[in-house]
């Protein structure tokens, strides 16, 4: 089935929309009982990545983030609309490598890629009038100095890389009101309460319905897969915020029907993986894919581009604009349990949290090749899995697809290692 | 509780409801004495004994220091039993609120807490110790604690005149501020009969006005160096009323600390103690309202949970907070 | 009497095993892949089939495993080759006292797997990007040294002068450095000896990933080559436990689970 | 977020000076105990640069001893003046011999004048504004103005002071005064003397054998007599509960033609310990009371909610009531006399009520010496001729001559050592300072990163 306009696509952007088609035909045709809900993610998927279509975008200036440090609501409260740019896309993965050294990080590569394309960049989102490039992990800090070659305006917010300091905590308040200082210059509209205050209210409500998906999850048996759910948070990269919070909430609904009449929407004794590492990002979906066609589900995740981005709620004690951007800029620091921070113990605790809540029978944890922070982070994280008795398997990976027959062996062994010890235990009258 | 129950309380609006509970307590203690009210004069909190007419009852450190300053073999004597009754009903007194005393009930700290809504409604940004300056300065209350015993021993002893009498409460802002809610100015003098008195009353009224800058410009300043908050937690073990953290379901995501009044970093830091108050905290409870995580945060009164942090409260509140506060602008 | 075959479609070699009623390996039948690796693992089915007398029907349960394992249509269930391998070994170890350590050196890629006593797979690391330390890296050697794959054995031992090494990793440029060595006039037993070193050498810093237990158990088709388990022998200083037929392991581990699955199947559970 | 550390260091840096200060006081020379040192200001003479010369402090001492004796009237003292815990019988006997002395040698002229040279010459104190006349001699009855009061007779050492010596220590919050002597159960009593002389200051004790009139708080009435010892007249009566003790002494002369009725009056307080009386009790014991077996009375006024702890203070409006048999006496002379000796005279309206403002007359050198407890005696005499005539001890009168006098305590007025305007000035520079430091502080912070800050 190839779309109407497709020869009229210049060729390297039949490449990647043939890649995204046959992610997504996967995502959809493989698996029977997809929630109705999900049609309008596919539907959203399908326009933007296979035909190129380009997203209704408010008129006010694109600003295009490269991680979740980058606080959304001073974005939406400035006027301007944010738009996640770390890309998944192997074809742009190749582009983006003459950029950057062979053995590094796919993301990062696929994102330089995409900017290569300026305008025709998929999704496209039009005009971007700033990137803000937080100065997390080291590759994406050096691709900030390529994305200015590319002509494109950057602000370099900076972030530190210890977040239990006192010192941290104020060097990471400053550079965000410094940029919220810049981005009032960008759109010229002043950051006032009421402003900041509606601001935050629209992501709420998005947090809110992720927050009651993500609690859904904790279903057994599960009411949806592992597969929909990052399909559904990658949206959130360049969908309009009120469109994907009522579509979330549609989605949230039905799965409540499905949980009532106990649905199950994996195998019967599916093996509950919590999945972690790299952020899987449309179209690498490849291993929470993998996961699910091996039969496994994925219950949770601990990821930058789904839990991490939406899970945490801000509070604002005194509702006046100086200790609402406080609490904004604390709200990204505190929690965030991503490796480029010196010590991990958060994320280790966090995992073993999810682990118990969701009952998760197995870790599955991914790390591109060349993302050294998870790489390095693999044996601590293994180490106090170990300890709790919760099986992980470490998967190295990249944005090409030619290690599918691979990565599927693994899994399915894993997959398959986790059904005997649980129908052991089961057999052996079932203790922990 | 049933869980229809446990949810409404869950769900509550903590910041009206804490509004109204200080207000009646404020008017109960500075004006109870009009309504022939008596609590004795052993309350844990500021219900000062200088505002003659109104008081419910006297703070207990008004009588804490005279009976102190009673001369030695007195003192350790017969009068000794005094001390010892007048301590006994204070302690029975602390332990049904633990230090929900200072965050509920002492019209001092709701006297703080209206100077902090003005500034709010005014919009103006309060300020903070910082981590270093709160390490060095929480020790202020203990040394003001230990001054309170020793300056009326010292009188006891004769090392020291009686002008020194009642240490503390000359220097209190309560007494200078309290009883001008009773039309009663006697106390903003400055008492030149004796160095003692001229020292302790140009403290007084000096630190009056420090207290109302203070108090104006950051959340519950004097509580941090109250010397009955120092004595409430040396005793603070035994008490019925008790905040609990559970830290494996806490993600650090410092909310707690964000909204603390009293900056204490240990609610949002420390995982592995379960009984989380510290000296400086005043069991507003703000940090268990703000706590997005459920269980992570709850309160409990004799081991009976009665307010936990839920998904849910957490939503409500933020909601109400945030429509409450937009409309203003 | 039923009958229960396991088919391990590899990448170089189609081995199957044919397992009785009360799970005796009866008889196995290996064959090169080829191209058309589907219609040879037909035909390798037939053969032993044949060998024995039997007819398909007669097979109650067949399972399929290896990189082929999802099409071959004959198979009534796939396993993955790590879990045959487990069951296999676990099963042959038996004969030597157990054994807690696999390791698998197929044609291209190389496995080590850690199992528990009753056979479940605890932890597994496979080296499936690189050939070297692979069956492909000793025929690419062999082909060069114009020696055939089974001499292999005799020139590791026949060397006098100590081994060589080969440093480079890599399969390809491996071969470079062979034809250099041979160019400098050294024997070709000590150039054999090298390469079953390196390998030695690349298969244990892959199994350390798992961590070593006692009584390792060495299959996959270079275990025939003696010359290579002596190497790895020395480099794990650990007992090896060789199996009559090393190629078969995994499908033998298919066939003992088809057996197990098919009787699973009648209880119901 | 060290944003304002909000002058912290400055709140400690107070605190510090504060106990310094307090160092400071307690190392001064001049405290309470030093306080109107006889030798005058500065170290005793017997300390020579820091270190106490015991000889000279003995040799001091005795001299001083010689002093004292021969400031007493009798100049040819016999054995030494009895010691406090001698015998009655020691005491009384002595008191006779003196009074005998005295009686034979007391020059016509007010034999008071004498004892006042004892100690005039020691108090440096600025003279009390000159007594607007000399004190006005009553007739010429034998003595001056008679007048009862608990406050000791003077005997040289400070001019006023504080009932029951000045021991630091002395509890003076609740005025336990009674409380401090023994424990809870040991009998409280008063001691009143009989004074004679206008003016406080140098009144001298007169002696005298008349039975004192009590009344108790209770109302009950009661006889003490006293055996004339001739010593200074005094009499010692217990006082177990609350309230005011009345004690009358009159005394009847016949002057020539006229009858001199002369009624002293003291009105004691005795105020137990214990958080103040309840209400009704307040009711009972704090109204004035008169007596019936008193011709000629003086009645001090209460102040509107006044209890027993309430005390006359300088520039206190007071007021009085002359009762003749109970019924007010038209314009009566009635003579108000401060501590100091500075007096008032007016008439008593018509029904009976004279009133005066109590002046300050207590004006130590130094402010440090100022002792917020000084307690001055006021004395108000009372004085009015009637026409009634009769006899008396056989003599004919044709008028009487009737004199009342009444005295009683009052001390330095809150106003006098408090004052508003600093304590407000004090408030207001502490709600300034740190306002202002504040506010500079948030302005012009010292950071090398120039802070960003939103204002609504």
């Amino acid at each position: 089935m190839t779309p109407a306009n497709v020869d009229t696509l210049p060729f390297n952007r039949g490449r990647q929309a043939r890649e995204a088609e046959v992610m997504l035909d996967k995502l959809v045709d493989e698996f029977t009982d997809n929630p109705a809900a999900m049609a309008y993610f596919y539907d959203l998927f399908r326009r933007v990545y296979i035909q190129g279509e380009a997203l209704e975008r408010p008129a006010a200036p694109q600003v295009g983030m490269t991680c979740i440090q980058v606080p959304e609501e001073l974005i939406y409260a400035v006027g301007a609309t944010p738009v996640r740019l770390c890309n998944g896309a192997y074809h742009y993965d190749q582009i983006g490598a003459d950029f950057m050294p062979a053995k590094s990080c796919s993301l990062v590569k696929a994102t330089l890629g995409r900017l290569q394309d300026q305008e025709m960049g998929v999704p496209r989102v039009g005009k971007l009038d700033m990137i803000v490039n937080p100065s997390t992990c080291d590759q994406k800090k050096k691709a900030g100095a390529m994305m200015e070659e590319m002509g494109y305006a950057v602000h370099h917010l900076e972030f530190p890389n210890v977040k239990e300091s006192e010192a941290a905590r104020i060097y990471w308040q400053r550079s965000v009101r410094d940029f919220a200082v810049q981005l009032q210059k960008l759109t010229g509209k002043r950051l006032t309460r009421k402003r900041l205050n509606q601001a935050m209210a629209r992501t709420r409500r998005a947090q809110t319905a992720f927050r009651a998906l993500h609690n859904l999850r904790k279903q057994a048996p599960s009411v949806v897969l592992g597969k929909d759910v990052f399909l559904v948070t990658n949206a959130y990269f360049f969908d309009d915020l009120e469109r994907w919070t009522d579509a979330v909430e549609a989605l949230v609904a039905e799965l409540k029907e499905r949980a009532a009449a106990g649905f199950n929407a994996a195998q019967r004794k599916a093996p509950r993986i919590l999945f972690t590492g790299s952020p899987p990002v449309f179209p690498n979906l490849k291993l929470p894919l993998l996961i699910e066609e091996a039969g496994g589900v994925v219950v949770a995740d601990e990821t930058c581009s789904a839990n991490r981005m939406l899970y945490d709620m801000p509070v604002v004690d005194e509702w006046l604009v100086n200790h609402m951007v406080d609490s904004l800029a604390d709200h990204y620091l505190k929690p965030c349990t991503c490796p480029i921070f010196t010590r991990n113990d958060d994320r280790c605790r966090r995992l073993l949290d999810l682990v118990r809540d969701f009952e998760a029978d197995g870790v599955v944890y991914q790390a591109y090749s060349g993302c050294q922070v998870y790489e390095m982070e693999q044996r601590s994280v293994g180490k106090v899995l170990n300890e709790a008795g919760i099986p992980m398997l470490y998967v190295e990976t990249d944005y090409s697809p030619d290690d599918m027959g691979q990565l599927s062996t693994r899994i399915e062994a894993f997959l398959e290692s986790i059904k005997t010890r649980k129908r052991q235990r089961a057999a052996s009258g079932g203790q922990a | 509780m049933t869980s229809r129950l446990r949810r409404a309380v869950d769900n509550v609006d903590l910041q009206r409801f804490r509004f109204w509970f200080q207000a009646a307590a404020f008017v109960l203690f500075v004006y109870g004495g009009y309504l022939a009210v008596d609590l004795g004069n052993s309350l844990p909190m500021f219900s000062c004994g200088y505002n003659q007419e109104g008081r419910a009852g006297v703070c207990y450190l008004l009588p804490l220091q005279h009976q102190l300053s009673r001369p030695w073999p007195q003192l350790f004597g017969w009068a000794g039993i005094g001390v010892l009754t007048g301590f006994a009903t204070f302690f029975l007194w602390f332990i049904v609120l633990n230090k929900g005393w200072c965050g509920f009930m002492c019209p001092l700290g709701t006297l703080q807490d209206w100077l902090t809504s003005l500034r709010k409604r005014l919009g103006i940004r309060y300020s903070l110790y910082g981590e270093q300056a709160f390490n060095r300065l929480t020790w202020v209350k203990f040394v003001l604690l230990a001054l309170m015993f020793l300056i009326p021993l010292a009188i006891g002893g004769g090392l020291l005149s009686h002008d020194w009498g009642a240490p503390f409460c000359q220097i209190c802002p309560g007494r200078v501020i309290l009883p001008l809610f009773t039309a009663d100015p006697l106390q903003l003098t400055i008492d030149y009969s004796s160095i003692g008195t001229l020292v302790l009353t140009g403290l007084g009224m000096f630190i009056a006005g420090l207290f109302l800058v203070g108090a104006f410009i950051k959340k519950r300043f004097f509580c941090f160096f109250c010397p009955m908050s120092a004595l409430h937690y040396l005793i603070s073990k035994p008490a019925l009323l008790k905040l609990k953290k559970d830290g494996d379901k806490c993600t650090k995501c410092g909310n707690c600390f964000n909204v603390c009044d009293m900056e204490i970093r240990a609610i949002a830091d420390d995982l592995e103690r379960k009984d989380i108050m510290t000296d400086d905290c005043t069991l507003c409870l703000k940090c268990v309202a703000a706590c997005p995580e459920p269980g992570a945060l709850k309160v409990e009164f004799a081991r009976i949970n009665i307010f936990q942090a839920t998904e849910e409260g957490f939503l409500k509140r933020m909601n109400k907070g945030a429509g409450h506060d937009a409309c203003k602008r | 009497m039923n009958w229960f075959v396991g088919i391990d479609i590899g990448s170089t070699a189609i081995k199957a095993a044919l397992v009785d009623g009360d799970g005796q390996l009866v008889g196995v039948h290996v064959t090169d892949s080829g191209s058309l690796f589907h219609k040879n693992a037909k035909a390798a089915l037939q053969a032993l089939l044949d060998g024995h007398g039997l007819q398909r029907e007669q097979v109650s349960y067949l399972i399929a495993t290896g990189y082929g394992r999802k099409l071959f249509k004959e198979a009534d269930d796939s396993i993955s080759e790590i879990t045959a391998n487990a069951i296999g070994a676990h099963e042959a170890g038996k004969a030597h006292g157990g054994v807690r350590t696999i390791i698998n050196i197929g044609g291209q890629d190389s496995k080590a797997i850690q199992i528990d006593d009753q056979g479940t797979v605890v932890n597994f690391a496979m080296n499936d990007k690189c050939a070297a330390g692979t069956g492909r890296f000793l025929d690419v050697a062999a082909a060069n040294l114009d020696i055939d794959l089974e001499q292999l054995g005799d020139y590791h031992f026949n060397g006098k002068g100590a081994p060589l090494t080969i440093n480079s990793t890599c399969t390809v440029f491996a071969e470079s450095e062979i034809i250099g060595l041979l160019a400098n006039g050294h024997g070709k037993e000590e150039i054999v000896a090298g390469i079953h070193y390196s390998i030695a050498k690349r298969t244990l810093r892959l199994a350390k990933r798992v961590g070593i237990e006692d009584r390792v158990y060495f299959d996959g088709g270079p275990a025939l080559n003696r010359g290579l388990v002596a190497a790895l022998q020395d480099e794990l200083q650990r007992e090896l436990v060789v199996p009559e037929h090393p190629q078969t392991t995994t499908a033998f581990g298919a066939a003992i689970l088809a057996r197990a699955e098919w009787l699973a199947e009648r209880r119901g559970v | 977020m060290a944003k304002a550390t909000l002058s912290k260091h400055l709140f400690a840096a107070l605190l510090l000076g504060g106990t310094a200060a307090l160092a400071w006081a307690e190392a001064a020379p001049g405290d309470a105990a030093a306080r109107h040192a006889p030798w005058g200001d500065g170290p005793p003479p017997w300390v020579k640069d820091g270190q106490v010369d015991e000889a000279a402090k003995a040799a001091y001492f005795a001299r001083r001893a010689q002093a004292d004796q021969a400031a007493t009237p009798s100049a040819g003292a016999a054995a030494g003046r009895p010691d406090a815990d001698a015998s009655p019988e020691a005491k009384r006997a002595y008191w006779q011999k003196r009074a005998a002395e005295r009686a034979a040698s007391a020059p016509a002229g007010d034999p008071g004048q004498a004892d006042h040279a004892g100690h005039a010459g020691h108090t440096g104190m600025a003279p009390a504004p000159a007594p607007a006349a000399p004190a006005p001699r009553w007739g010429g009855g034998r003595d001056a103005l008679l007048w009862l009061t608990d406050s000791p007779p003077r005997r040289g050492g400070h001019a006023g002071g504080r009932p029951g010596g000045g021991r630091p220590g002395m509890t003076g919050m609740a005025g336990m005064a009674g409380m401090a002597e023994g424990g809870p159960d040991a009998m409280a009593s008063k001691r009143v003397w009989l004074r004679a002389g206008a003016n406080p200051l140098d009144a001298h004790p007169a002696s005298g054998d008349e039975t004192a009139l009590l009344q108790g708080p209770d109302g009950k009435a009661a006889e003490l007599p006293v055996e004339a010892h001739g010593g200074p007249y005094n009499v010692t009566f217990p006082t177990p509960e609350q309230g005011y003790y009345n004690v009358y002494l009159i005394r009847r002369i016949l002057d020539q033609d006229a009858l001199e009725v002369t009624a002293a009056k003291a009105e004691v307080t005795r105020a137990g310990m214990g958080h103040g009386l309840s209400r009704e009790d307040n009711a009972r014991l704090v109204p004035a009371r008169t007596d019936a077996r008193v011709p000629v009375e003086i009645v001090r006024e209460r102040k509107d909610k006044e209890a027993l702890f309430t005390r006359v203070s300088y520039g206190d409006a007071i007021s009085f009531q002359v009762l003749r048999n109970g019924k007010p006496v038209q314009n009566a002379r009635v003579t108000f006399t401060s501590g100091q000796g500075w007096s008032h005279s007016v008439q008593s309206d018509e029904d009976g009520r004279a009133s005066f403002t109590v002046i300050r007359d207590y004006y130590p050198d130094e402010w440090r010496l100022f002792d917020k407890r000084h307690r001055e005696t006021w004395l108000v005499a009372a004085s009015f001729t009637t026409p009634e005539a009769g006899d008396y001890q056989g003599g004919r009168y044709a008028r009487t001559r009737y004199t009342a006098t009444l005295s009683g305590a009052y001390y330095p007025g809150v106003t006098d050592y408090e004052s508003y305007s600093d304590g407000l000035l004090v408030g207001l520079a502490g709600l300034l300072f740190t306002g202002t430091g504040i506010y500079a502080y948030r302005r012009r912070r010292v950071q090398p990163y120039k802070e960003v800050r939103f204002d609504d």
